[in-house]
């Protein structure tokens, strides 16, 4: 039933080509499994169908029915029994058909995955996976980001890959960590052309924990994450040009456990920190890492503290509503102007 | 002929549903809706069937139904209109709802229309505890809310009938089944509607494709629930699957997975023909018109206009008129303190 | 079955008695119940047990079956159900036995009763109560504050009060008001002999959304909410007695949404803030007030904005565990001394 | 006399699950364990007699068991001692999770033990997780977890179930049920067993105070996984029903109300003296037996010291050793950042 060979699909690293994020998602996950026997997928349609957005695809030829199971609509029952599998030793990796559809796992992976350690129960090493995001029309249940509903729980992890190298390494470095992560893939940079990314052929990990910088700048910095760091990096490029103004930007990568070091380094450096983030303001992340730039470098903050972010409201359908509701490169810009003018 | 309804009546609602979704495929075709889009081919008699054995009222006085996105023929049954349906498809500014969701059906209690749904299950639970409400003032309502088959394996289906069942709400819900074969390896069910015994409440099993047996089915649950006797749980098997499908393929239903259900539409006309109760020349008519309204309202709506952007913001809360983020106003108040989120004193 | 005069035990403040926060709690569902028949109860044996809290307890007796309803263990079932009734015109109150509970529910309220409105679908005026926070040895599941679970949800409102006065005046609102409102009540506060207060004999209510100053001062302020409260007034009264130092502490009341206004009147005097909440802190309010303030009130500041919180775990079971897993009024008491002296 | 096992063996586990109980309820009446704390009493038959069905192993290699806190008899079958159980409840450093979680069971999973439970329904989950891994591995192994009657309510009993259904776990659920009587409003179910079609899993109903039925349920349900044959539900009906007896009595079975079942080991003392099978005079020294072992151990753990209040830090994540916040510091480091969390760089 199973095929040996890699499909050729998974090969592009391999063949030296550039890959997308998804692409590179999908070589993770296929190269883990490889790697490890223990690894192994659950979710709606990966199957035969290989996913709603087909990052499964061809697997389930390739490592069968045992390591490709197709769930009923249960997302807390296959997450819950991922925790079972995990006990076990086995690693698995469940996909969220849209990331949205995680709400129903709320409580097993609050009050049970992320608590089961410090319980006693055992470690739970088990990644929770799919897509977020908005801009692509998909309404108030196809679009959110997840990351706030979980960032509060102590004993889960989150990551938010921007990059195709980091997509890979970080979900390669999620399947093998012992905790509980959330793994956030972005919709609109799946497919993105300029993400296209020739890839190292041999095995790598980006560690959790740890952020980037994205671009380096004296005169502010931009905190942010996944599909943001694009819009960052395009209003930085812009305020360089018009402003000839710096900014530096860092891309947390992983939100939970958060790179506070990183963060206070760049705002001891230029004294002047925008948070943007794509999800919705109230409670967002934002609020966390100007508590923390609070406690550990306010003496060299010589601005306040502000945050671009997507407005209070459910995730609007029609495509005007959602642009308006979405945080744009011209906000980044707009603040920007009045923190390096504050 | 069985059934107490009109059957060229009910042949009315089936085409109309026949022909939106004809055009919805279409839209979705030429990518004006997205590709993800359900227009509910394949529906139409257990839609119509199911919708039409309610008693409809447009004061907030009649049965409440929970139409999916596959049912355009109960949306219509209780008085939603094609207008509305593409209006809400196409997210115009004039659709119930503004444009802020996808989807065909708007919530509008006078017409005892519930919806759109949340999540798989979501609706079942509104159902429960609308019905509810119908029990505890004594109205002589009942409700109706459609399932999808995998819809069942959901933590809310499940919470919501046995809620239902618990409570004996006046409601019924209508499992929308696939064939044997094409119900995939995900679940061990074959027949959905040996769940009903699992909380207590009755059950039916009918052909999803055969509008008279699904209109009796809810009739005789309808008056069940009327009379006290609470909740029914109705399978309709034989709908279209269709993800789904690939499941059975990849478990050795291989040979059945591309099984299409019969055209529910064709067999009802044919079977009116052959019993003698219309002419195919009047159901070419009833056709016609069907389509002559369906097109007219979707000129209609693609001629309309998207809402304006900032009608993204607004209607949170309530009293809430939306407050535009600091950055977007013109010029950006320089100096003044970037509002947050702001609520309006009567939401307060 | 129903009986007409009220309860014995639910006719204190018409006496002139003094009741707990959890007697003044009864009386506002008592009341509403009362006063408007659309108003109905639901939850796990809030019936002839009277609730486990016996929040409810003679309620069955007085209105019925049908206006106090037990349901099976189904969180969602039951809230999901709430919505559907508030549809047609009632407004149901569930309990969650303990709030804990409410995660299972966490896909319907954050999914359908919060963007209800917003969709199109019609108000959704459910009241979602129950016993939160820690102190009583209930261990992680029995602890557990909710409110960031809901903080970043737009269309969600949260209380969570203090004294019995403002805990009767905010059920009444809660319930008057015409979105969902989640109305958090602290275990420990329930009978706690000193919030023993004589109430208005008239109907009142505490309007959502205001924050109390509970004590004036010059010299720093403490925005918290619930049991911190009275931990904080303890902590202020001691350093005004041994360090002739002034706090300021403001009652939050209403989380969602929050009063802006008055954290930041009380900022701009002092020009010094921590935030106190029992929630564990990575991620809890603390960051949304920081930001806020930030936003709002920066140049004020004279000194960084702290925290004293739970320590980032879940709520460990054993007693000595629990009391060091808590905030401390000495927790409260160093950090206002590190900020005045900052 | 039927089953398999050992009577006299299973009266011993039975003995020792009464007497766990009954220490365990005077503590709780002294208040040294709180109010709210479930003991079992009652519970014995199902317990130690589904348990007894299981195959055993403390390496690693046998079956797995999530014991509810009614199922010390069950704890105890599969290697935990009541010494543990005592530890747990008093939460003492010495406790396995060392004071940290309320409950009986801790997992260990070289014993097969699973828990302790999170909210209900969640070990259903669970354990389809763990037992799916059994088959994933092709393992000879099965699993069991015991739930109240209430808890099928949950949605994570029915995801748990369902998921195990679909894939054919070697998974026996075990439905601790009240009487006909005794299960009050908030179900309109009366046969548990009735769920399992539901799912498309085999089931059993028997008499929960009936030691050898239950065990006989559990063999055969046991096989059956074995053989690749899937899940099976097993309903043991007239199990003590605690708080939830109230709500009978709201509703009309207010007759029945506080009808006790028969105490199962009394029914079972007397069958084992009735059918000669061992001697009264036995039995009292079993009996005797777990007394004094219960005693013992409950005197131990009294005598043993609390966890310290910093061991409240560290093990939320892999190889995190636990900050303490700054102001908890002898002297406060004053001037220095305030330490939010950290995490270990291992941890990273
Ligand atoms: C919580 C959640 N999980 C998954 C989905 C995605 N989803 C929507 S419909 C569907 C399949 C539904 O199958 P069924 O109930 O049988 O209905 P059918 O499409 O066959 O009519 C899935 C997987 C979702 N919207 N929400
Ligand atoms: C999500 C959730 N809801 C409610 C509770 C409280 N609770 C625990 S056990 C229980 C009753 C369980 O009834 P049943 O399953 O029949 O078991 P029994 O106590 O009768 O053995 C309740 C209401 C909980 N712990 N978690
Ligand atoms: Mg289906
Ligand atoms: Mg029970």
């Amino acid at each position: 039933m199973t095929s040996n060979s890699r499909p050729e699909h998974l090969g592009k690293t391999l063949r030296g080509e550039p890959v997308t994020l998804l692409e590179a998602i999908s070589e993770a996950l296929f190269e883990e499994m490889e790697r490890d026997s223990s690894v192994f997928l659950m979710g709606e349609d990966i199957g035969v169908y290989g996913g709603a957005f087909k990052v499964t695809r061809g697997f389930l030829d390739h490592f069968g029915a045992e390591r490709v199971i197709d769930t009923p609509i249960s997302e807390a029952g296959f997450t819950g029994a991922a925790a079972g599998a995990a006990h076990m030793g086995l690693r698995p990796v469940v996909e969220m058909q849209f990331m949205d559809f995680i709400s129903p796992a709320y409580d097993v992976i609050t009050n049970y995955l992320a608590t089961s350690r410090y319980r006693g129960s055992g470690s739970v090493p088990v990644v929770v996976r799919g897509p977020v995001g908005g801009g692509n029309r998909g309404g108030p249940f196809h679009s959110q980001n997840v990351e706030m509903a979980f960032f509060h729980t102590p004993g889960l992890k989150i990551v938010y890959p921007s990059t195709s190298y980091d997509a890979k390494g970080l979900m390669k470095a999620a399947i093998r960590d012992d905790d509980p992560v959330i793994f956030e893939e972005h919709k609109s940079l799946y497919r993105a052309p300029h993400l296209r990314e020739v890839l190292p052929s041999e095995d790598y990990v980006v560690p959790l924990g740890k952020a980037r910088r994205a671009r380096a700048g004296a005169d502010a910095t931009i905190v942010t994450y996944g599909a943001m760091v694009h819009a960052s990096l395009q209003a930085a490029a812009a305020l360089e040009k018009d402003d000839g103004v710096g900014i530096e930007v860092l891309d947390l990568r992983t939100l939970l456990p958060m790179d506070d070091a990183a963060i206070a380094e760049s705002v001891k450096k230029t004294g002047r920190l925008l948070i943007v983030h794509e999800d919705t303001r109230t409670g967002g992340i934002a609020g966390e890492i100007a508590m923390r730039v609070n406690e550990q470098a306010f003496e060299w903050l010589d601005a306040p503290i502000l945050r671009v972010t997507a407005i209070d409201s459910p995730v609007p359908y029609a495509g005007g509503l959602e642009d308006y509701f979405l945080p744009r490169v011209s906000d980044i810009i707009t603040t920007c102007r009045y923190l390096v003018e504050y | 002929m069985a059934g107490r309804d009109d059957p060229v009546d009910l042949y009315r609602a089936v085409a109309l549903h026949r022909a939106a979704a004809t055009r919805l495929k279409s839209l979705r075709d030429q990518g004006r809706v997205p590709a993800a889009t359900r227009c509910g081919l394949g529906y139409e008699a257990v839609s119509a069937g199911a919708a039409r054995a309610l008693r409809i009222a447009e004061d907030g006085t009649g049965d409440a139904v929970a139409p999916t996105p596959d049912n355009p023929g109960a949306f219509f049954v209780f008085g939603g209109t094609p207008l509305e349906l593409f209006r809400r498809h196409l997210a115009r500014d004039s659709a119930p709802g503004r444009g802020r969701e996808p989807g065909m059906c708007a919530a509008d209690f006078e017409r005892g229309l519930v919806g759109p749904a949340a999540l798989p299950g979501t609706m079942v639970e509104v159902m429960a505890g609308i019905t509810l409400a119908f029990r505890l003032r004594a109205q002589d309502r009942v409700g109706l809310v459609f399932s999808g088959e995998d819809e069942t394996s959901t933590s809310a289906w499940h919470e919501g009938i046995n809620f239902a069942a618990a409570q004996r709400c006046p409601l019924i819900v209508v499992v929308q089944a696939g064939t044997e074969a094409s119900i995939g390896a995900h679940t061990r069910v074959r027949d959905f509607g040996q769940k009903a015994a699992g909380y207590g409440v009755a059950s039916a099993s009918v052909d999803g494709g055969d509008v008279l047996a699904v209109h009796q089915a809810v009739l005789t649950a309808a008056e069940r629930a009327r009379s006290g006797k609470g909740t029914t749980l109705v399978e309709a098997r034989g709908c279209p699957v269709l993800r789904r499908v690939h499941r059975a393929a990849g478990t050795g239903g291989g040979g059945h997975a591309d099984e299409e259900p019969p055209d529910p539409v064709a067999r009802f006309r044919a079977r009116l023909v052959a019993e003698r109760i219309a002419r195919a020349s009047d159901i070419d008519e009833v056709e016609r018109g069907a389509r002559a309204e369906v097109r007219a309202a979707c000129e209609k709506a693609l001629g309309e206009p998207s809402p304006a952007e900032e009608r993204a913001l607004g209607g949170v809360y309530d009293g809430d008129p939306g407050v535009p983020p600091w950055y977007r106003l013109e010029p950006p108040e320089r100096g003044l303190a970037p509002a947050s989120t702001t609520l309006p004193e009567a939401g307060l």
